[in-house]
């Protein structure tokens, strides 16, 4: 299962946890995963997240391939000038 | 897709042709958003509230709908209702509803047959204004007593008991940050303030919209982002996207602001009142500063525990950034992982919370966010430096992120090049420069994350072998040469074969604007991968031909090529050969590529700075500028350089004298550049620079994206050199004259 | 808007005494144009004053002063050497007026007009005693500058009255002026803090001074304190420092988007002080 | 409000509009006669993307009349290049990358052709004071003034 790193302030809507369990071989697998097992995620997640899987920051695409093994880290949605 | 292998030794990539628009651009022939006129168009004006805050109690179009050749007015009241989100924000901006919620909020607007038609129009226009109390400051908006902006607007990760105004907060970190503290020789915790500040491209918005009452429309228009001008004003205006074709003008400049739309779905929404006829909007200077960007202001309270080598133990920053009275317009989510981004810092804790004011939403300007952050982040580093006496180069390299660093923000960064940048920072000829009285050295680095995002390309080839790319990012800095470059290389021909053009909505898949450094970046990458799918087609009409196995044709110098001796002797089939018998060997040769670009490489740089600052008066004179900067790969050194030195000089417009300014009436005193003070050509030195390149293993050739970190580190800088000359420590941006004066004064009396 | 081209003083003054609605000159335009694009002003009436004759001209009086037409713009006034050898604090103000482009067209009359306590070119015409021909419908008399702003933005100029000329006294052997204004940037903006100090000299000494100070009062001050302050001396440290006092002393400034009271208290001291130095090096033929 | 017909010359060609006496020359070269090279930036004289010459004297468009260029003679960006032939400034813009939007570009080759022709050898800082009225936000001025350096000794040299 991929290790998903939430920032603190919605570690509340995972009973506190920094690090959660999830299971998913996409980036948006994950989210559903997220949201199915932790609802007060969702709407974080609805608003829409950027996340970082094994280093590499991905903006916005929920078909990027996430590992058995990976480190998830959820970022807020990015943007650029 | 696999990670391509970095190679030197390009034959295009890293030359400096000229620019496939440049023609256009000194004879005065390029079209960008005002240029365009169509047959029987009108011209727009926006009635825009005068006052902060305040209720719309009427508005009365008689007198100007009675004008001979007003042809159309529209309200809130004419757009659709029950939106949500971000679109209700758009929608809100685009015309106020039940409030005036900034100084130049539009609150309708009028189309005529001419444009001082429209004018007078507007001034014809009756609004009843009922006034209520306004709050522009971040700091005084979360004061108990502060007007509330939108009951009920905070989402969810704001905890209970905050003021209503506060509606996003943030939080993360990792380590031990009371023990990282402890293990410090000095701990320093001071407060930073940065003033909003404006893009400033010089074109103003600008647009010609078309829209039928069946609701199919057109619209030509200046912006980052054509397919965001379409899915914007679609939600806006309640229709389908796919009912609007939305053609990019060239661009007068952007630097995020044209990201997303302000007054736009006016033109559309005038048109349809008016019968389909064309409209014309054009917005004027005063508009575009009181109504359109800017970026956030921000009030950051930081604390760095150092031990006395440099060694940075822990980091601690609070944010507080308004970006006017909308939510999630603030850059908070980009700053915060911004701020210690350069650094391998063992526990760190970030907070950050969003503020509403009664000021324009603000829109992206070059780095969100980051900016401010390395403004407080890196002034305090560059304090403690000092306060150690140790050398900000040494200290940062001492701490610098690297690649297996984890990342400020969580993940481990793969190979970057910030220990690079400083390096040659240090070996630069301008950090050994002797100084004279009254004036002092600053050195700063700063953070981009870069992005890659939705892309999509399209590449065919000619009957004479010349490409075209169809490409949707709309150029700014050069990007049209660039993606030209690494195209012509990739296809072994050279670089006049190849023309890049930015396409309409309806020529391409979606594109996300051009923004976060992604246009070289993203559109590049899958214009190479289109290319690569046109060569393999290529190949296999040659094999064709040769009556041998596809496999065993390879493509070298513009031409297929037999590969090996097993595949038979052939002479090389040319792109022109194949191009010129494509009818027959099968019909059209094209490739086309659709991603959301991954493999992004964040970029670092690093900035030295020297200052005169006059003791009489409080002038800061910058007397010579060093930008270093990672590219990844320079794929066309001078528009990388072009970058680099925009970059510097927006930022020292941003530390010395660009701010909004707001009267006690929350009325915004600056709305024109008489007052609103960008850089002007005597005010800068020549701003050297330093193209670093650590190649990107995330792009075939290599690139990182250029376009904003360099707007990071001139506010530090600044604010180091400055202290250096003055001996005077500034926290709160702009630098005026007034402030430096002001503190030269109360150090002389301390 | 109804655009008129007049092509003598008597036809401007008359038109605007004609006039019920409002009315606005146009000279240069850099102003006016301005005004009117920010919606400011909407004027009913517009004199352009470019077809009376003689509106270009700069000429030598008899007693070797200088009469300067209404419409000369910035550039041509800039360009004359025997003017800016005899007043270059005069026309060093009025070429800080704006970028090069604005230079082509805007006008000491025009600035002076536009009743702008922080004009550029009004403190170096103040402090060189530069009187103004005004044309009203009942013939002309002659105002001294510093009589002309009555507050930001006013005259005294009354309904069909104009600007017809601008006369400089004659130099004079042994003077010399100088302008210095105080702006964030290094080019076009509005003046924080502006002085103008104008010296004549018997031997080392200053024999007569005047000192005249921008943005610092709802009009342009002429100070006499400060001239006062330097004159009989050899402009030493201690007749400047009594010259920055003073100049400080007398500005009553107000705190704005473009500095504060403090700023410009301070700054119009140090001005008055660096410009009197390059007038003083002027009056002995030390510097241009 | 009744218009006034104005009669010029415009890069040398005889031209007639019809103007209303509030639109400034600015507004009649893009408007009337589709010489949209010349950019509005501000509208205020600040940004000097509207610089053209009247009567040889560089001005901001967007700060003269329409109705005062009865009679005189205008001179765009569109007449800058002669018979195909792109004037050095234009050439040496393109080739140092002296443009990124280019925007402001028209603007700031009209204030420098009206430098040179008075000033052929000026310095950088004559260079940097003369364009300061023409706003650049993209290059940070630095490509601009070697641009015009160049263009200077390129037209020296020719001379």
């Amino acid at each position: 299962m991929a290790r998903v790193h939430l920032w603190s302030s919605l570690r509340r809507f995972a009973e506190g946890q920094e690090v959660v369990e999830v299971e998913g071989a996409t980036v948006g697998q994950i989210f559903d995963a997220l949201a199915r097992t932790y609802p007060g995620l969702a709407p974080a997640i609805a608003a829409g997240l950027s996340v970082a899987v094994d280093g590499e920051v991905i903006a916005n695409s929920r078909s990027a391939p996430v590992r058995p093994d990976s480190e998830v880290y959820l970022l807020q949605r990015l943007k650029g000038g | 897709m696999a990670k391509d292998e970095i190679t030197k030794g390009y034959k295009l990539v890293g030359t400096r042709p000229n620019r496939p628009d440049g023609l256009d651009k000194v004879t005065g022939r390029a079209r960008y958003g005002a240029d365009f006129s169509l047959p029987g168009m009108l011209w727009a004006a926006v009635v825009r509230s005068p006052h902060a805050h305040a209720k719309i109690k009427r508005i009365d179009a008689t007198k100007a709908l009675a004008l001979d050749g007003v042809k159309a007015v529209v309200t809130r009241a004419d757009l659709p209702t029950g939106l949500e989100g971000e679109d209700l924000n758009l929608q809100e901006n685009t015309l106020a509803g039940e409030k005036a919620l900034y100084d130049g909020h539009a609150v309708a607007a009028v189309a005529a047959t001419s444009a001082l038609l429209a004018q007078d129009a507007a001034r014809l226009i009756e609004v009843e204004y009922e006034v209520i109390p306004h709050v522009t400051d971040v700091d005084a908006a979360m004061q108990p007593g502060a007007p509330v902006i939108r009951e009920g607007a905070a989402d969810y990760s704001v905890p209970e008991g905050m003021h209503p105004n506060v509606v996003r907060h943030m939080e993360f970190g990792h380590g031990d940050v009371v023990a990282g503290f402890a293990a410090a020789d000095i701990v320093r915790e001071e407060t930073y303030k940065t003033e909003a500040t404006h893009q400033g491209y010089i074109e103003p918005h600008a647009c010609v919209g078309q829209m039928g009452e069946d609701g199919r429309g057109e619209m030509w228009v200046c912006t980052q982002g054509h397919w965001y001008i379409r899915r914007m004003c679609a939600a806006v205006l309640g229709i389908e996207a796919a009912n609007l074709r939305v053609t990019p003008s060239e661009i007068g400049g952007g630097f995020g602001g044209k990201t997303t739309i302000f007054m736009e779905p006016l033109a559309l929404a005038l048109s349809k009142k008016a019968g389909g006829r064309p409209v014309k909007l054009v917005m004027s200077r005063a508009e575009v500063l009181r109504a359109t960007g800017p970026t956030a202001s921000a009030s950051m309270d930081v604390k760095i525990g150092m031990k006395k080598d440099g060694t940075v133990t822990a980091g601690q920053v609070m944010f507080r950034m308004q970006g006017g009275a909308f939510v999630g317009m603030s850059p908070i989510g980009e700053a915060l992982p911004c701020a210690f981004a350069c650094y391998d810092i063992p526990a760190l804790k970030h907070e950050a919370v969003e503020v509403l004011t009664n000021r324009p939403k603000a829109a992206a300007y070059r780095a969100p966010g980051s900016p401010m952050a390395a403004f407080a982040v890196e002034s305090l580093m560059d304090e403690m430096c000092r306060e150690l006496g140790l050398d900000p180069i040494d200290v940062r390299l001492k701490n610098a992120a690297k690649e297996g660093s984890k990342s400020s923000y969580g993940p481990v960064y793969n190979r970057i090049g910030l220990v690079e940048t400083l390096e040659a920072a240090k070996a630069h000829p301008n950090y050994a420069i002797p100084l004279g009285p009254n004036q002092g050295r600053g050195v700063a680095s700063g953070f981009w994350f870069n992005h890659g995002g939705e892309t999509s390309v399209s590449l065919a080839i000619g009957e004479d072998g010349t490409v075209q790319v169809s490409i949707g990012t709309p150029d700014i800095g050069g990007s049209r040469a660039s993606i030209a470059l690494m195209t012509a290389e990739t296809l072994g021909i050279p670089y006049e074969n190849v023309r890049v053009n930015v396409v309409e909505t309806g020529a391409l898949g979606v594109n996300e604007p051009t923004h976060g450094s992604r246009a070289t970046f993203a559109s590049g990458k899958a214009a190479v991968e289109a290319a690569r799918q046109a060569i393999k087609e290529m190949c296999r009409r040659a094999a064709a031909e040769w009556e041998i196995e596809p496999e065993a044709v390879e493509w070298k110098d513009g031409a297929a090529q037999p590969a090996g001796p097993n595949a038979g002797k052939f002479p090389p089939m040319t792109i022109a050969e194949i191009g010129a018998k494509m009818g027959g060997t099968g019909g059209p040769i094209s490739g086309h590529h659709e991603t959301n670009a991954g493999g992004v490489g964040a970029s670092f740089g690093t900035h030295v700075v020297d200052v005169e600052v006059d003791p009489e008066t409080g002038r800061t004179t910058v007397l010579r500028y060093l930008v270093v900067q990672d590219a990844g790969t320079a794929i066309h050194p001078a528009y990388v350089e072009g970058q680099y030195q925009g970059g510097a000089a927006q930022g020292i417009g941003w530390a010395l004298n660009e701010e909004y300014v707001y009267g006690a009436d929350g009325r915004l005193q600056n709305t024109v550049f008489l007052d609103y003070r960008i850089p002007v050509a005597s005010d800068l030195p020549m701003i050297d620079t330093v193209i670093v390149e650590v190649p990107n293993p995330g792009h075939p050739y290599g690139v990182r994206g250029v376009g904003e970190t360099g707007i990071t580190p001139p506010l530090p800088a600044l604010a180091g050199a400055v202290a250096a000359a003055a001996g005077v420590r500034l926290r709160s941006l702009p630098m005026s004259p007034p402030k430096v004066l002001a503190a030269i004064k109360a150090a002389r009396q301390a | 808007m109804r655009y008129h081209t007049p092509t003598s003083f008597q036809e401007a003054a008359r038109l605007a005494a004609a006039s019920g609605g409002l009315l606005r000159y146009l000279a240069g335009g850099t102003d006016v144009l301005v005004q009117m694009r920010a919606g400011m002003v909407q004027p009913d009436e517009l004199i352009d004053l470019k077809h009376i004759p003689g509106v270009f001209d700069i000429s030598r009086n008899a007693d070797g002063g200088w009469r300067i037409g209404v419409a000369v713009p910035g550039r041509v006034l800039g360009a004359h050497e025997a003017l800016c050898g005899d007043w270059p604090g005069v026309v060093e103000g009025m070429n800080l007026v704006g970028s090069t482009q604005v230079q082509g067209r805007a006008t000491l009359t025009g600035n002076l007009c536009n009743g702008s306590p922080a004009a550029d070119s009004v403190p170096g015409l103040v402090a060189a005693g530069a009187t103004v021909t005004i044309t009203g419908p009942d013939g002309s008399r002659e105002v001294p500058v510093e009589a002309i702003p009555t507050g930001p933005g006013r005259t005294v100029l009354k309904k069909g009255e104009l600007i017809s000329a601008i006369t400089l006294p004659p130099r004079g052997a042994h003077g010399g002026d100088a302008y210095l204004r105080f702006i964030p940037r290094t080019e076009m903006d509005i003046a924080v803090v502006g002085a103008a100090v104008n010296v004549t000299l018997d031997g080392d000494r200053i024999a007569k001074a005047r000192v005249a100070l921008g943005a610092v009062a709802p009009t342009v001050l002429l100070v006499e304190a400060a001239a006062k302050a330097i004159v009989g001396s050899t402009l030493d440290e201690a007749a400047l420092d009594r010259l920055a006092a003073a100049s400080s002393a007398a500005a009553k400034p107000i705190s704005d988007k473009r500095g504060t009271v403090e700023f410009r208290v301070d700054v119009v001291g140090v001005l008055a002080r660096r410009a009197a130095k390059i007038a003083y090096d002027r009056a002995k033929g030390m510097s241009k | 409000m009744k218009k006034v017909h104005v009669t010029t010359t415009v890069n040398g060609d005889p031209v007639e509009f019809l103007a209303d006496p509030r639109e400034t020359l600015l507004d009649c070269l893009r408007n009337h006669l589709d010489l949209t090279g010349t950019k509005e930036g501000c509208g205020t004289g600040d940004c000097g993307a509207c610089s053209v010459t009247l009567d040889g004297t560089l001005v901001c468009s967007c700060l003269v009349l329409g109705v005062e260029a009865e009679g005189k003679k205008v001179e765009t960006i569109e007449g800058m290049a002669s018979e195909g032939e792109l004037h050095p400034l234009q050439r040496q813009f393109i080739e140092h990358a002296a443009l990124q939007c280019g925007f402001c570009t028209p603007g700031i080759l009209v204030a420098a052709k009206s430098l040179l022709e008075q000033n052929p050898d000026p310095s950088e800082s004559e260079i940097r004071f003369w364009l300061a009225g023409n706003l650049c936000r993209c290059t940070g001025y630095d490509k601009i003034v070697r641009a015009v350096q160049d263009a200077a000794a390129e037209m020296r040299g020719a001379a």
